[in-house]
């Protein structure tokens, strides 16, 4: 397959596997294997364009014109080619952790379920190949819309209001910011497509700069940015899978790498690096960063704890995408991936505990690490991770984005990563603490093992990769070194 | 050569077929004699279509007398896009209208409803393609008063009340039509638009000329329900025939918004229009209001069908908000909306049919959990819902788009503002389906209702893949309405 | 109000003028004043007439209510099939030039069938109004 | 041209007036069609007047005879009448059936008949 084709076929086999697990609804086992295979056949198109990617090719295909002169294009540039090795690699693994979960919960509509999942990954793989700001948009949109069934999955009073929150902030904030701001774009510039050094570079003025960016930036609410971060709290409650493939990693990713990559292909890291009226966006996002640590310090509830944690992690993309030195920008794109692997193995953790021991609480995880070793471990193997304590990943992408700031002389930017590095610690080690050194309360119903097998297979390898990217970083790290060179 | 009588043929089809089908006086026959005569339409208008759509103008002398003198048929690219759409409309709904008029509509008026179905087809094509100011207002009054027939034949006794209302409205609004045109014949001696539009410079200060305008305009905004205008709308749509919603809803407004262009831009000139009188501003704030009260009345409607009419209201105010810019894009805008308003009106209104075959009123309270009875129908409500708001890949994308960009080319931020907010409220009431129809355990009533039959749903479903497609390839739609704008504003300057 | 001799008696007499009436009002129409509508309302009108003379069930038995309809469509019909023998005979829509070799004996002869389209059908459409006002009365006493 | 010369037109805008003032006020359906006949009426006056020439005959040709009446004017009143007498005719069968299915004729009885009255936006 050229190229172009193994591009389009990514593309298609996602939405091809959902047609065929919608098929295959009367049969649960063949249903789940398609998607497994489903998951496996996109992670290898995927993984198939990467040396093409890291040896400089950019893979282009123009599939239709929509209006004149705004085309469907899909381009593979270094960071979507990041973006998409993750999201379709931890697919396989959440595929096989979603098998374990739905099953082990007794869940209703899992076909439902895991088309929407299939779609959704069609879609995120959209968004990280997208060639412009149209394809973009649409692809992200389409996320928004087939992820709302997934989130008022349970279809309770409470899951609709969820969703309610969901879809009104994420379809809100990109139809009255986001797309405001990609046609005043196409009208200042006349063209959307992405470009090294960016479109917007020249004549514009510092204000309208300044606008667009904060259109752009509250405008894309998948990136969580506060005060539009309401929508991931609520999307709590999915089920787990969801949580923890969609609302760590494809989805909210999805927002961070739209982000980034608009800053640098759209405004340009250098067109923009010495306007006053881009000076606010470092502040607002670690503003977010420290706010969100400390709600998440107060939660009870494990996966909102994550929810916010996933807020503050999130704003370290933008916070780094926004100090606008080569340095922060490749700490931006790694950890993008760092992040995805440590959080996507801390939900997977919370999943099982919520399978096995039905706790949802962290007051109620006194001891638990005895009876759930291997999740307990992967958990805090997650958890140091997300600290930056080597050798888990997310070690590396902290150390670029410090470095970063350093680099750009913003002291503010310091400050935040140091406090939040600690605020970190504070709200993830009492939980490693509870669960291995208290004991556990003595109410009779801890009668539990480990849940089931395909769960905890599936928590065991991401965190084994958690650990396994700090001593791999090195083609993360090129095509890292890509974006920021542009 | 058949090919030089196209200006005509696709009026003269229906009008010919119309007394047939009552000497014929059988349902089965006078289906098909419709659906025969709003293919070839379509076919003949497509024709038409292809032929001026590098902005040429096909002109057609009825009876032989030229042009001045005689009624001239006259299709440029902006009428011709108007032909397509209208008989593309009516093609669909004549094949949905089969199983659904079956069900509606007492078995021995199924003759008389076909009859005055393609009466309003060959009105709404006749004031399409007619280049003569009383021609127009003949062909106006045709179509309407076999839309006040039609709607008067739905099964509630409100149609009844809501035909009079309609009849009521809709003639004064004619009959300003008239004063209008009539005050212009005094002015300049022509009811030929064109040759009016080359006589009225030497006049256009004069007070009769701007009482013309006044008359045509609110007359006009009557016939296109333009806030505040509207009121005989909601029933209309709500108590009619399914066919007919769907038929009225795609088309009859479409239609006026058509005659306020050529009056506005054909006629008198937008230097007189838009330069030296405020109709801009007024025609803003208008759309503006519509865009919003309507649209927030439609969120308090416990009955579907009122909630979709109201949201016609409030998109009119869309496309009257393009026609108020008074821009090549604003105009690109307002014409491309008017044909993607039709597909996903024409779809949303063709699916609730399927509903109401069985439920008659569809009531929020009556449809909880419909998405488990008829899963086809409310997932094509969903498709269309989302193109009323205006998700990417669909046909609502594309006319905010060009709305949007008309907004900032004219320099009011503000206004894209309001636009992309007045689609915030299109999210609210098309969720208040999504969510009665996915997230409620189906009743009783509810859990017996099937599938609306095959040929109906296979005519709604056309509409609404036409809704994804021309939101994915646009460029037919987007080219059209661009040569219709450039049309427009050509023959202006 | 069969019983009233006077307007019995009349009515007879008057009915035949009327229908000659209405037929000289609409030939003449070439020359002067008159044609298809007016001619149409007189014809309606004198079996509007009769039929308030001699009551509905007389006037269905004479012009019955299938005719009324089809000369509804009819006249109609005649009207649009004169329009498109121009369109076979080679001119435009509605072109009496080409109905006869001479132009203007052509324009005699459409304008001739034209107005007898709308003769049929004014008449046909007059009828039908009263019917339907008149029987509507009848179904509700009963 | 004085005011006064312009009598047609002040009679025009009296009947248009009191036609439509009927339309609104009134609320027997029957009597609303009565002020829209009336306010079409005003429409045939409009267009005819002006057509009248003052000392033109008819326009039929005819020996002896040199400045006609515009004809144009009345034919296409004549086209208006009929559609007035269209609109008239359906606007009545209406009634009769509203009549049937409500036993009212008045706007407000049947509109309070209706648990959501048409026409009428909360």
């Amino acid at each position: 397959m050229s190229p172009a084709e193994t591009l389009l076929a990514a593309l298609a086999v996602p939405i091809a596997g959902a047609g065929l697990i919608a098929a295959a609804h009367r049969v649960p086992n063949l249903r789940e294997g398609i998607t497994l295979a489903t998951a496996v056949t996109l992670f290898a198109l995927v993984a198939s364009l990467l040396p093409q990617v890291a040896a400089g090719d950019r893979p282009a295909i123009t599939l239709f014109e929509v209006m004149p002169g705004i085309a469907l294009r899909l381009v593979v540039e270094p960071l979507g080619m990041l973006f998409a090795v993750i999201a379709s690699g931890l697919w396989i693994v959440n595929s096989l952790y979603s098998i374990g979960y739905m099953r082990g919960n007794k869940e209703a509509h899992q076909t439902r379920f895991y088309v929407c999942f299939a779609g959704a990954l069609a879609a995120a793989i959209g968004v990280a190949f997208a060639g412009n700001l149209f394809t973009l948009f649409l692809f992200y949109e389409a996320l928004s819309l087939i992820t709302y069934p997934l989130v008022t999955h349970h279809g309770t009073p409470e899951a609709m209001r969820a969703g309610r929150v969901y879809l009104g902030i994420l379809i809100g904030t990109s139809i009255a910011l986001f797309l405001v701001a990609i046609i005043w774009t196409w009208q200042l510039t006349g063209t959307m497509e992405f470009r090294p050094g960016g479109i917007l570079g020249g004549d514009i003025p510092n204000a309208t700069v300044g606008l667009l960016l904060a259109l752009y930036v509250f405008g894309i609410g998948k990136a969580a940015v506060m005060p539009v971060h309401r929508w991931l709290p609520a999307a709590m409650v999915a089920p787990t899978p969801v949580s923890a493939l969609l609302h760590a990693v494809a989805v909210v990713k999805a927002g961070v790498f739209s982000v980034l990559k608009i800053v640098v292909y759209v405004f340009g890291v250098d067109a923009i690096a010495g306007l006053t009226s881009v000076d606010w966006l470092p502040f607002m996002a670690g503003f977010t960063i420290i706010a969100a640590s400390i709600v998440a310090l107060r939660a009870d509830n494990l996966k909102r704890r994550l929810a916010y944690s996933t807020v503050s992690q999130l704003s370290y993309v933008v916070l780094a995408a926004a100090l606008l030195t080569p340095l922060s920008i490749i700490g931006a794109a790694l950890h993008i991936a760092t992040h995805a692997l440590g959080k996507i193995t801390l939900f997977f953790a919370a999943g099982a505990i919520y399978t096995a021991a039905h706790k949802t609480e962290v007051s109620q995880l006194d001891g638990i690490g005895w009876r759930m070793p291997w999740t307990m471990g992967a958990f805090a193997v997650g958890a140091l991770s997300l600290i930056g304590v080597p050798p888990a990943a997310g070690f590396v992408s902290k150390w670029f984005i410090i470095s970063g700031a350093i680099d750009a002389g913003h002291m503010t930017a310091v400050a935040v990563l140091v406090a939040s590095t600690l605020l970190n610690a504070a709200y993830f080690l009492p939980i490693v603490y509870r669960a291995f050194f208290v004991a556990p309360p003595d109410d009779g119903h801890h009668a539990h093992g480990e849940a089931p097998l395909a769960m905890v297979v599936a928590l065991v390898l991401t965190a084994a990769g958690t650990v396994a990217l700090f001593f791999l970083i090195d083609w993360p790290l090129a095509l890292a070194r890509q974006l920021a060179s542009g | 050569m058949i090919s030089q009588h196209y200006p005509v043929l696709h009026v003269v089809l229906p009008l010919i077929a119309a007394p047939v089908m009552v000497l014929a006086r059988h349902g089965g026959i006078a289906w098909l004699l419709a659906t025969a005569v709003s293919w070839s339409s379509l076919a003949v208008s497509v024709a038409l279509f292809a032929q001026v759509a590098d902005g040429s103008v096909v002109s057609y002398a009825i009876g032989n007398w030229a042009p001045p003198w005689g009624i001239e048929y006259r299709i440029d690219s902006v009428n011709a896009f108007l032909l397509v759409l209208v008989s593309l409309i009516a093609s669909v709904v004549a094949i949905y209208s089969r199983e659904s008029v079956a069900a509606e509509v007492p078995r021995e008026q199924h003759y008389l409803f076909y009859t005055m179905y393609v009466l309003c087809l060959a009105g709404l094509l006749g004031i399409a393609a007619t280049g003569d100011g009383f021609n127009l207002f003949v062909f106006l009054e045709i179509s309407s008063l076999s839309s006040y027939v039609l709607i008067a034949l739905g099964r509630d006794r409100r149609a009844l009340m809501a035909s009079y209302q309609y009849l009521i409205m809709g003639t004064i609004g004619a009959t300003f039509i008239v004063i209008g045109v009539g005050l212009l014949f005094l002015m300049t001696g022509t009811l030929n638009l064109a040759d009016m539009a080359a006589r009225l410079p030497g006049v256009t200060e004069t007070r009769p000329v701007l009482a013309a305008l006044a008359f045509l305009t609110v007359g006009i905004c009557l016939k296109l329900a333009l806030f505040p205008l509207h009121l005989w709308l909601p029933n209309a749509y709500a108590y009619a025939p399914s066919a007919v919603t769907a038929f009225l809803a795609a088309t009859a407004t479409k239609v006026s918004v058509y005659v306020l262009l050529r009056f506005y831009y054909t006629v008198f000139g937008e230097s007189v229009v838009f330069a030296a009188l405020p109709m801009g501003g007024i025609l803003l704030a208008l759309s503006l209001a519509a865009m919003f009260i309507a649209s927030t009345i439609a969120i308090f409607q416990d009955d579907v069908k009122r909630l979709f009419a109201y949201s016609s209201v409030a998109q009119i105010g869309y496309i009257t908000l393009g026609i108020s810019f008074d821009s090549a894009t604003g105009l690109t805008a307002a014409i491309v909306h008017l044909f993607n308003h039709a597909l996903t009106k024409g779809a949303l209104f063709m699916l609730l049919g399927g509903v109401a075959l069985h439920l008659g009123r569809i009531r929020f309270r009556d449809i909880g959990g419909l998405a488990r009875v008829m899963p086809l129908t409310s997932f094509g409500v969903v498709l269309a819902g989302l193109s009323l708001i205006g998700v990417p890949g669909t046909v609502g994308f594309v006319s905010k788009w060009y709305l949007v960009l008309a907004a900032l080319e004219a320099g009011a931020g503000w206004l894209a503002a309001l636009i992309v907010l007045s689609s915030l409220l299109a999210v609210v009431y098309v969720w208040r389906f999504v969510e009665v129809a996915y997230f409620r355990e189906p009743s009783e009533a509810v859990s017996r209702l099937k599938e609306a039959p095959p040929s109906m749903l296979a005519a709604s479903w056309v509409m609404v893949v036409g809704c994804v497609y021309f939101g994915l390839d646009a460029s037919t739609t987007v080219g059209g309405a661009a040569q219709a704008a450039a049309t427009l504003l050509g023959i202006g300057r | 109000m069969k019983g009233y001799l006077v307007l019995r008696v009349v009515a007879k007499l008057m009915i035949a003028f009327m229908v000659v009436f209405a037929l000289y009002v609409q030939f003449h129409g070439d020359f002067g004043p008159g044609g298809g509508f007016q001619a149409g309302v007189i014809t309606a009108a004198a079996i509007v007439f009769y039929a308030i003379i001699f009551g509905l069930p007389a006037a269905r038995a004479v012009v019955p209510d299938w005719l009324v309809e089809a000369m509804v469509a009819a006249g109609v019909l005649l009207y649009a099939g004169v329009g498109f023998a121009g369109l076979v005979l080679g001119g435009n829509y509605l072109d009496y030039f080409v109905l006869a070799a001479d132009p203007v004996e052509g324009q005699h002869r459409g304008i001739f069938w034209i107005e007898l389209g709308v003769l049929i059908t004014v008449a046909g459409v007059m009828l039908k109004i009263f019917y339907m006002f008149a029987s509507r009365d009848e179904e509700r006493s009963r | 041209m004085t005011v006064a010369g312009h009598y047609s037109y002040w009679i025009t805008i009296v009947i248009a007036m009191a036609g439509l003032y009927i339309v609104i006020a009134r609320g027997n359906l029957v009597k609303k069609l009565v002020g829209l006949a009336i306010f079409q009426t005003s429409v045939y006056l409009l267009y005819i007047a002006p057509g009248k020439l003052i000392g033109g005959t008819a326009p039929i040709v005819a020996e002896g005879f040199a400045v006609y009446s515009n004809p144009l004017p009345h034919v296409l009143i004549l086209t208006a009448i009929v559609v007035g007498v269209a609109t008239l005719a359906l606007g009545l069968a209406l009634v009769v059936r509203i009549k049937e299915a409500y036993g009212s004729i008045e706007e407000d009885e049947i509109l309070g008949q209706d648990p959501a009255p048409p026409g009428r936006t909360p």
